[in-house]
Parts: C-alpha cells; structure tokens; sequence
C-alpha cells in the first residue's frame, strides 16, 4: 500500500466484506456471532502501510479488519465464517480468530487483553534476534482495564521492546460507556505515563494521521526507544455483536460519526491530491467487484472435512495424547 | 399450568427472588445493568433494583471476582457474572487460590458466601476461547461448591441455595441451554446443593449427565427405548457436593454405567465419579465403565468439526449400545 | 494507641517478636517460611493507629506488623507459626496467612497482589451498607506490576470506593531492585494518576507521618471522595525471606536505612515531647517481657489438633463433598 | 562412578545443556537471573549465558508467559519459570486458552515451543498458597504436554525433551525432590515426552505415581515386599502424552491397580488413569481400583495437619494391602 488510493481501496474492500459477512450471517450462512469492523477500517490500513512485511500484528475478536489490512484476502476470511475447507483458518478459528501468519499477521485474540504480552513476546524476540522488527497490538478501549494491559506495558518499557501499543477507542465497551468504567478520560493514552511510555490521542478516522503516527512510533521501535501508545479515536458503525443493535448510543452521536466517516475522509484527501471522483469511484468499482467474487468463491468452496477436528492440536499436525 | 418459561428467563428470575428476599444480595458483571447481560440473563433487575444493587464493571475479572469476594467477607452477598466460563481464566487465582480457601487457612475466621455465574459450553459456534465447559476446572479446587442446572426450575431452585449458601458457589448456566424451555419454578422454589435427579429410571443402565447433557441423555434414552434398553438417567446437578449416592445406588442396581460429559475427556469431571464407582461400585458392575466426553482438542468453529468433538446423542446411543451387549 | 508512646509500644513488640520469629526458627521450632518484617512497623502501626475498630485490613505475607498493629497478640502469632493450636489460625495458615478477623484484619495473603481487589470490595461492601468503614490494603512495591494492582485501583476510582492502598516500598522485590523490574520511580504515587486516585509518597519509617497520611486519606474516603494511594518508602531489616541473606543490597544502603530506623525516629520524637529516656526504657523492656511470655506461652500451646485438617473447609464447618 | 547431584542441580544442568546447544532457547521469570531463582533452580545461567538469554522480570505471571508465547512464535524457545505453580493461577488465560489453543485455531498457522516450569508440590510447610500440586488444572486443558519428572537424571533428561519440543510444556519440578539426589545425566541424555518408567517390577498389584509420589510409592513397595506383597511401580513422568500402555500392560499382568497423586481427589489425574482403567482394563481387575490422592480440602500449614491431608507412605501400604487382600 504504496498510495492514499491503494489505502483507500483495501479500505473500500473491507467495508464491503464487512457487509457482505453481515448479509450472510442474516441469510443463515455464517454461524456463531461477528464483530464487525465497519467504521474501524483506517485504524488497520493506516497502520498496515507504516509497517513492513516481517513486522507483527496481534488483533482482537472485532479483527477483520485488521486481517485484511494485513494482506488476507476477502475470500478467504468470507470462507472461515462460512466454515469452508479455504478458511484462513481452516474453519477451526471462525470469526474472532482471523489469523494469517504468513503475513505476521499472527492471530486474533478473543479473551480481551490476552494479546498484549504476545506482542511485547514478539518484540522481545526481534529484539533477542537482533532484528529490527516491531510488533503491534490492536485493542479496544475495554481493554485498558484489564490486568494484562499493565503487565504488557510495563514489561514492554522496562524492557524497552519496539511494540506499539494502538487501542482502537470506539467510546463503548460492548454496550458500556467507556467514561462510565474507566477512570480517565483517554483510555489508553492517560495510562501511557504510568509506564513512562510516550502516547499520542489521534484521529482514527483519518487513515493519513493513523499511517503518520504510526509510522512515527515504528521509527522510535526501530531505533530501540521501546513502545508507544497510540489511542486512536474511531466508532462502530455497528452494535458491538450481530445481535446488538447498539440502541444504547445516543443518536446524535451516531449520526456525527457516521458523518465522519473513514472512506470519506479519505476520499477528501484524494480529491485534495488530485484524484478525480471518476477515478475513486472506479476503485470502488473494482473493490465491489472483488468482494463479489469473493462471496461467489467463498459459498462455492468446499466445506470443511470434518477429520480436519483432529489435526492440529500439535505440532507433528496430530492430537494424539496418550498411548 | 403456568406457561412455560425459557432458561434464560430462569436465570434473571432466580436472581430477583433472591434479591427480592434479601438486601444484601447485589450483583456485579459487564453489561450486565440496563443492557441485561449480553446473554440477557439479567434482565429487569436494574430496573427492578437499581444502579445501588446491580452493577456494571470495567473488563477487569480479577476485580469482579476479588471484589466479590471482599464483599462477601464483610456482610453482602455478592453475585458475580462472568460473561463467558473461558473467562475464569482471567480471574483463576481468585476461584483456585483465594475463595475456596481463606476460610480454611484462617482457622474458620470468614466465611465468603458469594455466588460467580458464568455462560458454559459450546454448541453455539463460538470457537475454542467461547465455548468450553469448564466445571472440570472448578472441580480441581477443594472449597468451591458447583452447580450446573438443566432445567428452567432448576435453575431457579439451585440459585436459590447457591446465594443462600455460605460457601462460595459457582454457578454455571449453560449457553446451549439458554432458549430451552421447561415448567416455571413455583414460588419458594429452592433445591439443596448436592442432590442428584433421577430423570428417567431404567434397569439395565446408568447414564450420568449434566447441565446440557442430560437432555442429550434423555434423547438418547428415549431411541434405545425403542430398542428394549431400558437407560436410567442421573442429572447431578452439581459437583460438588457430589451425589454419589445416587450414582452408587443406580449401578447397584443397573451394574452398568456410562458418564456423558461436554468437557474434554482427559481432566473431565467423569473420571472422578468413575473413580468412586471402580472403587466402591467394583462389585456391582457387568460391563466396563464408559466416558462419552469431549476429545481432546480445543474446540473448533465450524459446526461440523464441533460436532466430531463434543458429545451427541448417537455418540452416547453408541456408548450405551455396547456397554449393555458386553 | 492513641499517643505517640502508645505507637512506640506496639512497634516495640513487633520488632521483638520479629526477633523471637527468627530465633524459633533457626532453632527448627518455625517450620515453612517467614518473611519478617523488622524495619517496617511504623507503616503498619501508624496506619492502624489512623484507623477505626471496625475498618478493614488486608495484608500480605509480609504480615506479622500488621496482624500485631491491628491487635493480634504476640503469642497468638508465634503458636501459628509454631503450630499450635492456640494459634491465630489454628495452625492452619501459617507465617504467610496471619489473621485477626475480630479485629477487621481480614487476611494476609500470599499471591503478590490479589487482595488488592478485595479490599476495593470491601470498601464496596462498605458503601452498600452505607457504613463510613474504610478498607486498606498493604502491599509491596514490587506488587505494583501485576495485573491484579491495577484492575483494583481502576475499579476504586470508577466506584469512588473507601479505599487505601498503601504501598510499602522496601524498593526491592525479593532480591531484585524495584527501580530494574519498574518503568517509573515511584511505583505505586506515579501510577495513581492513571486512576485519577490523589497520592503521597511518604517517610514510611516514621509513624507520625504514616499516621497522618493515613488520617488524611481516612477522611477522604469517609467523606466519599475516593480512594488514595500512599507510598510509604522503608526498608527491610532482614532479606526477603528466611533463607536470604540479602546480600544483593548495598553495604551503604542497608547501613543507611539502618540508621533510619522507626523506632529510633520515634524515640526522637517522643524526646521532643518530652518523654525521657527512662520512661522509653521502661516501655521497651514491658515489651520486652511481653514477647518473652508470649514465646514461653506459645512453646508451651498444645499442638494443633490433626484433626482440624478436616475442618472448616465449609461454613458450616464440615470438609464434606459427596455424598 | 559419577557423583550424585540433586534434583534441584540437574533442573539448571538440563536448562544449561539446551541452550549451549540452541541460541533460540532463552530464560525468563522473577529473580531467576543473578540471583539464581527462589529454589536456586537457574544457579549458573545467568553467569555462563549472560544478561542477554536469562532475564529478570518483574511479578508479571501474565507478562511472562504471555511474552514467552509472543516469542515462541516468532522463533524462538523461550523457558519461562512461574516460581510456584500456585501461581499459574495468575496466568492461567494462557496457560488454558492461548497458548494450547492458538495453533489449532489458526489451523496450523503458528506453533508455539515453549516451556512453562514450575516449582510444585507440598511438604514444606508453604501453606495452602504455596504447595499445591496442580498438574491436574493443566490436564484439563488439550494442547499442553505435562511433565512432571521424579529423579535428577529424569529432570535433564526431560527437560531436553521439553525445551526441543515444539509443542508447549509445562514442567512440573517437584519442591519436596529439590534436595533429592541421584546419578547425573550422561551426555546429551535424551528422555522421550510420553514414555513411562516401570521403577521397581513386580507381580501382585500395579502403582501408578507420578514426581513426589514415586519415591513414595518405591518406599511403601520396600514395606509391602517385605509382607510379600510385589508392588509393581510405574512412574508417568508425562501426564500429556499418558503412557496407557504400560499401564496398561502392567495391571494385564497383576490385575489390580492402585493410583497415587498428591493432588486433591476431586479433579485429580488419578481419575484419567482409572477411567481409562475402568474401560478398556476391566477384564484385567480383580479388585476395585483405588486412588490414594490428597484430601478434599485446601493444604493446612502445620506438618501434623497437612500429614493428615497429602498420601503418604502409611496411607498408601494400607491400599495396597487392602487391594491385594480384595
Ligand atoms: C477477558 C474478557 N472479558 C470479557 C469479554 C467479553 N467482551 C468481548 S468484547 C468486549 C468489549 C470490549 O470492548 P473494547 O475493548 O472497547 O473493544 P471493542 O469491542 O469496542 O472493539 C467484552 C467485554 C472478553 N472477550 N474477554
Ligand atoms: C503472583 C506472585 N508472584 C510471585 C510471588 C513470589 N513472591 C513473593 S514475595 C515477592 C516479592 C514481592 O515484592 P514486594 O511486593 O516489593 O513486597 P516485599 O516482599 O518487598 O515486602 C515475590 C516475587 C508471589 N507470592 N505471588
Ligand atoms: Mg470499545
Ligand atoms: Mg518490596
């Protein structure tokens, strides 16, 4: 993702995947529950360009985005919610799981929080390994109040780890008021001090600042000056699950978000740049086009073998556990 | 006869008899005020009670549960909701190193009557970090009493006796369980801790369920019905106290016995009943002894592998197949 | 302990019961292990003097000060190390455990960090009763990173809960130095503001100062302002535990705060009141003869009963789990 | 003939060995560093290995191993000590949903080869936060391999099994066999995960124990030989993968079995083993099967107490005898 226009079209592709995977929950044909990301999309890309390809992304249950930012193909994420034999997970992950570990895209964590010491884990080694790779975690405003939050971020500072810490701060945890069960306004960036570990509170809507700061913190990563904090400010453009309608979030609030739009923003800064609306739209075109088929690709694919529940606990590709 | 009412339904109104009774019963959890809990196991009572008595949390398990527990020491008696059972991974040191037992290693000093609800089990596509069955876990710890319920009344019942009690309780509500429906509880429902219910008697074998097993059990009972087997069917109800009296009397009597339980096999719960029947029920059994659990791997996300996992209704019809030919 | 004399009493006692501990066990009389807690009476004693009969403590297994500053006896303390049935937990919980319930010292545990929570909900507890209790929690420098610290603080702030959490900074953590495991230098004071929750660093080695602090705090909660932290810096006497010689600490440093002693500061302080020498003399060698009678009487306790070992696991007293 | 070294030496000697042969394979976890750790476990590591490869933490039970998964899966075998196995508690999300879950919930994507060591056991006088044998919370969860060693030769032997593993290992070293001594591990001595040991051979009734329980169930066999009763001894060494075979094979040959494990009864590993048994053995027993387990209850402090509490040699004669005269 060289471009504003390649960000802007991995954008357009995941907004459109996130809607295709809500119409196919409601026709019956993904099962379990979704997360979706629509709203949270400049939040991934924009962390995505400031990355490179051996970097590490760790991500949450609301991950698609975050999966897709990093390189898996819509197809094959619609596939793991339709439990089809070409799941980026073979249909054992679902959903909250969306892992694509050829890209260090290394999983999505369904237990809030639990991914935060995997990234200082992963920075801690590129550090041992003497490379310059970082690592990220993605997390929600909910989770800054859990334990491993800390303990993350204390390890990562004292150890001085190149990892990001990026929270996605969409005001709600599930149907809760952040403000309402957190003690500082700034989730995330207010507890940065408590680690002396540098935090900046940026738009996360506006996928130019989101790759800017990012890749402002990659630089002090690289340079070993250890991790940073940033709180990107973004919204849900759904309920917290597929069963949540989100009636709780007052409606001016909704709307003023919805006005504030990542695809939008983006498509302002293009113009800006130049790029004709005739040119956008045909890479809104393209992005259609491509989730079209890859909804046809994925309904079409075959379903997951069922023997495929007894490989994979170990490494030898087996479960065996006793003799 | 009253309508029927659903499990979920159970499990809000089990809650409100007892706060209703008792001032010092309050609740914590996310989500779980006005938003009624994101399995709605909570609604009406933050309208019925209000903010001062069911309270929303920060995602913070260790708090919840620790604060549970402070509070259960100084006079309340505090309801805990952990949304998914995996979660009591988040707060194990409390539920394995702290509750059970301070009362014990005070010389009897406190006492920690609290209650920590959770959603267990899997059936619903959830994936391996939302969907297990962890009663094997609590099972590990001396000093936690446990609860699994299967019915609508049961659940009514054994809340009841679990805020009641003056032990630590965890109480696990069943998410495969949620939109079944059974008879409403009647009035002063209230079922002690620790006995088992003979669902279904049988002669030639006995089948130990629980929580979302029992129906499985009963299903499974009714197509070996059709075929002359005669299955007697336990519901235990709870873990501990372990009713194995009812367990031991039934294989006296069936000399056969199959456990069915949704938790992985190795670890799993069946293997401590099993243990107390090849001991004390030696004598009595024809056949050898069957576990129909969970295999042994995490839990898949697609359906059709979930099922190869957990157990069915053919896997138990199965199972008792050829413990009865034996 | 309403005076100063009072306060000088009760760290007197400790200190020698301390003393007494050591020697028991090195005479093979104290099995398992102790972690004394010589060098940091005044935190305790000037906490509980700020407190009311029916607040709540809890503590850790660095815990004879503030079982004894809370009212525990000296003998009742040593027979539980000893194993004796008169002990303050009938030998059932040991050095790590002390507990004194009558008295609101509810508990001394011994998972870094976990009673943290359960004070905030005693504190809870509290204000749902609509009592003005407030609850204290005791803990470690080293406590400050573990994951149960912060879940604690955030909730206390959320809830304004009647709590204090007290930390008592011996700046190491086992053998480790606080300042190479901690990303800021006052690891308690310097995280409070990530809950919002006012803090002091104080002299934790002179129990006036602890007293007021404390007193300040106290009435803070009981007004329903919330929650404090309070640093109380000290030192231990000893190394960590039984077996630890300490040696990892710096000559100067341990002579430095050798110097610094609470009971000497506290002597000062009652010189400047006018207390004379003699009358110290006096109260010193009362306590003296009270931690002498309290060995006598503990070595000459019963036994612990075997028997107890099949008790009170449940309320109702029983070890019963099946039927 | 070598010198005899302790259980506690041949836990840094195994952990030295491995990463002298593989860069990968770094240390991590409170006070392990200069200090050599609480238990003197990692005495020599930081002096041979440097600051570089064993790394002070702070207390950070989550921290420690969730960054020792974080690394596993980036390349390299990280060895991460939770200092008593108590405290697994405090990262217990880790230990039961991430680390044995990830791989098979990405299908295959990621492994994680890393080992989680710990000091377990009772006997000390540590009281009920300090000396609990947990292999068995471990054993509830699929995807974790369990090792739990008796001898120092084993402790080496296993521990280079584990660490070149790439599955995850927990490693259960045993506080009451820390100043135990055997033979020293000859070079590059190599024990498979999964492979139990028949300690002592015998005829009349099979014991099944595992760390600590092993030299208890040899001394008790001592006791009973002398009655004429021939014990046949066989140490696990591996909870996952079980060794069912040789257990198995051996209560083929003598028929009757008796289990002894310190952990508590309820939940404990015993009843996998007997469960097992109680199936596919049946035809085997002649006699019931008993378990010689701790206690349902948390662990006192005082000796007189917790001798009433954890198996012992007296209480484990007294099965074998009882078994044997069945
Ligand atoms: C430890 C834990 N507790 C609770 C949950 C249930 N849960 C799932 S998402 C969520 C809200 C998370 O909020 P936030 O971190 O702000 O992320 P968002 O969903 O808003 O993206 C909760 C409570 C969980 N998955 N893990
Ligand atoms: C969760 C947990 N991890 C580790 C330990 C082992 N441990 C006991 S005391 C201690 C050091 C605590 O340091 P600090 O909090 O500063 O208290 P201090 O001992 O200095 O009073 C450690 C690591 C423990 N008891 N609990
Ligand atoms: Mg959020
Ligand atoms: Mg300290």
């Amino acid at each position: 993702m060289r471009t504003l226009l390649d960000m802007y079209e991995r954008m357009a592709v995941i907004r459109r995947t996130e809607k295709a995977a809500f119409d196919l929950f409601m026709a019956g044909l993904v099962k379990g529950t979704t997360h979706l990301a629509s709203g949270h999309e400049a939040v991934a890309v924009g962390t995505a360009a400031a990355l490179r390809p051996d970097d590490y992304v760790f991500a949450t249950y609301r991950g698609h985005h975050h999966a897709m930012a990093m390189g898996a193909s819509a197809e094959e994420c619609l596939a793991e919610l339709m439990s089809k034999a070409t799941g980026v997970c073979r249909a054992k992950g679902g959903s909250m799981h969306l892992t694509k570990a050829a890209n260090g895209m290394l999983g999505s964590y369904a237990i809030v929080g639990a991914h935060l010491p995997m990234a200082a884990g992963a920075a801690w080694s590129a550090k041992l390994r003497g490379t310059d790779q970082v690592a990220v975690a993605f997390f929600g405003d909910g989770a800054t109040n859990i334990g491993a939050f800390h303990e993350a971020l204390n390890l990562a500072a004292v150890w001085k780890l190149p990892v990001l810490f990026i929270c996605e701060n969409n005001f709600y945890m599930e149907y809760t008021p952040i403000g309402a069960v957190t003690a500082v306004p700034h989730p995330a960036a207010d507890r940065a001090p408590a680690y002396s570990i540098p935090a900046v509170v940026i738009d996360g809507n506006d996928v130019t600042v989101v790759r800017d700061a990012v890749a402002q913190a990659v630089e002090r990563a690289r340079a070993g000056e250890g991790p940073t904090v940033i709180e990107a400010e973004t919204y849900r453009h759904h309920g917290h699950s597929r069963t949540d309608p989100g009636a709780y979030r007052p409606k001016e609030e909704v709307e003023r978000w919805l006005k504030h739009d990542p695809l939008d923003i983006a498509r302002a800064h293009l113009e800006a740049q130049g790029i004709t609306p005739d040119d956008v739209r045909r890479v809104d075109e393209r992005a259609a086009a491509h989730v079209a088929a890859a909804v046809d690709a994925a309904k079409n694919a075959p379903d997951a073998d069922p023997a495929e529940a007894f490989t994979d606990v170990w490494a030898d590709g087996s479960a065996t556990w006793r003799s | 006869m009253a309508e029927l009412i659903t499990y979920r339904e159970a499990v809000a109104e089990g809650i409100a008899r007892e706060m209703r009774r008792d001032p010092d019963v309050v609740c914590l959890g996310e989500d779980i005020g006005a938003a009624g809990g994101v399995f709605k196991t909570t609604v009406g009572l933050f309208d019925e009670f209000g903010a001062g008595r069911v309270w929303d949390t920060p995602i913070s398990e260790q708090a919840i549960v620790g604060a549970a527990m402070g509070a259960a020491m100084t006079g309340m008696r505090p309801v805990a909701e952990i949304m998914f059972s995996d979660f009591l991974a988040c707060c194990w040191d409390y539920l394995a190193n702290e509750i059970p037992k301070v009362r014990y290693m005070t010389g009897g000093q406190v006492t920690v009557p609290l209650v920590v609800r959770t959603a267990n089990g899997g059936g619903l596509g959830f994936g391996a970090q939302h969907s297990q069955s962890v009663e094997n876990w609590a099972l590990t710890v001396p000093g936690l009493k446990i609860v699994a319920p299967s019915t609508p009344a049961d659940v009514v019942g054994l809340m009841a006796s679990a805020i009641r009690s003056d032990d630590p309780v965890v109480f696990f509500e069943h998410k495969g369980l949620f939109a079944s429906k059974g008879a409403p509880a009647p009035p002063d429902h209230v079922i002690p801790l620790g006995k088992a219910a003979v669902r279904r008697s049988g002669a030639d074998v006995t089948v130990v369920a629980l929580a979302a097993t029992v129906p499985l059990a009963l299903t499974a009972a009714e197509e070996l019905a059709r075929d002359g087997i005669d299955v007697e069917v336990i519901d235990l109800r709870c873990l501990i106290p372990l009713d194995m009296s009812t367990v031991l009397e039934s294989v006296a009597k069936t000399s056969r016995l199959v456990v069915v339980e949704e938790n992985p096999y190795q670890g799993g719960w069946g293997g401590t009943v099993v243990s107390v029947v090849a001991e004390e029920g030696f004598e009595s059994l024809d056949a050898p002894i069957k576990r129909v659990a969970a295999a042994n791997v995490p839990l898949p996300f697609a359906d059709a592998l979930e099922e190869k996992v957990i157990p069915t209704v053919d896997k138990l019809v199965a199972a008792v197949r050829t413990t009865v030919a034996y």
